[in-house]
């Protein structure tokens, strides 16, 4: 399952449709907005995205994770809109019978969404703003 | 004979051209290269970005991929989720 | 901080106590219990634990994460007694600037911990009960 | 002259011996690889295990390390936590 979302993002209701009977591993990966970027206070963050190519991609490397890796459940969730310093931007969630399976598909899903899939953040600093990795 | 197509903008490439979509006309058979060279000679700090991407229907496309009308056209500045 | 408990684990408690403003990426391992090993099927466990030592050796691993990785905040929490399907047995929680040290903290935490935690596992099975790679 | 000692007895070593705690005298000074041949010898099931180690105040100890009036003894079967 993958969504884009402009909620708070409800870790209890990730938990509970990835755990499954057959899975004795479960990983959560959150990206949380931090308060600071090379030493430089950032106020807040806001996220774009392309919500249907977004989610396409999404479904795209999850299903490649499935192919990889033994996942019985998944799901990916990103937040868009504006975010405060502390407030989950992603999470990814992996449920796997053994534990290996649960660290690489989900290391896979972050490292490969934040290459592949079109979201954008830029970051709001009390001077300034930057879209993220723009510039080379 | 052109074909005019509408582009979905996002991210800073929004911000550069000021607007989340703009509509240009491409000679037919236009292709996503020549879309590419059409939009940063009208908007050159598209230039300065460190890559940019054009996406024909929801996926990422070569620059000889041709653009039929009715495509769904967007611009990829670098992302930047997670 | 690192705990044992007979208490069902509290996921929600765990992010609370790790999130803070200079973390960008925060892991979650759960192991929970599965329902077959082997193929076999497993009723529920029974966690036994060393308390004393098994709370010195979880900090003791947890300190070496914090010098090997740029770990920010941490909770080890480990269950004992009897476990249903489902249950949660161990959750590891790492809080890091960058998500690289997240999955390589948590993952060295969990592995470590499965060598060197004096914590027993005993798996019931319909006809049976195994205590968890007690024989060769 | 000998040593009484206590040993915590946890998981199968716990249902082997068939009580979480057992008593016995060691000669002094005794030694961690003396307790443990004396154990296996009067509990042969000991001998199935993959791995028996001892700790020593909460410390996994060495074959030769001494072992002293008051030390926290106990077994450590192989571990399986997680």
């Amino acid at each position: 399952m993958v969504s884009i979302t402009t909620d708070p993002i409800d870790m209890n209701a990730a938990y509970r449709y990835v755990s499954t009977d057959s899975a004795g591993a479960i990983t959560f990966f959150f990206g949380t907005v931090r308060d600071s970027t090379n030493e430089r206070a950032v106020e807040r963050l806001e996220y774009e995205a392309y919500d249907r190519m977004a989610l396409t991609k999404m479904q795209e490397i999850a299903a490649e994770a499935c192919r990889r890796w033994d996942v019985r459940k998944y799901t990916i969730i990103h937040r868009k809109g504006n975010l405060a310093i502390g407030d989950i931007a992603v999470l990814i969630a992996v449920a796997t019978p053994h534990r290996a399976d649960a660290f690489d598909a989900c290391r896979y899903l972050i490292d490969t969404l934040k290459q592949q899939v079109p979201i954008w953040k830029k970051e709001i600093f009390e001077d300034g703003q930057v879209w993220v990795d723009a510039h080379p | 004979m052109s074909n005019r197509i509408s582009v979905q903008l996002f991210g800073i490439t929004r911000e550069i051209v000021g607007s989340s979509a703009l509509t240009l006309d491409l000679p037919q058979p236009g292709q996503v290269g020549e879309l590419l060279n059409n939009l940063k000679e009208h908007y050159p700090a598209l230039n300065g970005l460190r890559s940019l991407l054009v996406a024909v229907n929801g996926e990422y496309a070569e620059a000889d991929q041709p653009i039929h009308p009715n495509d769904e056209i967007a611009l990829i500045p670098p992302v930047s989720g997670g």
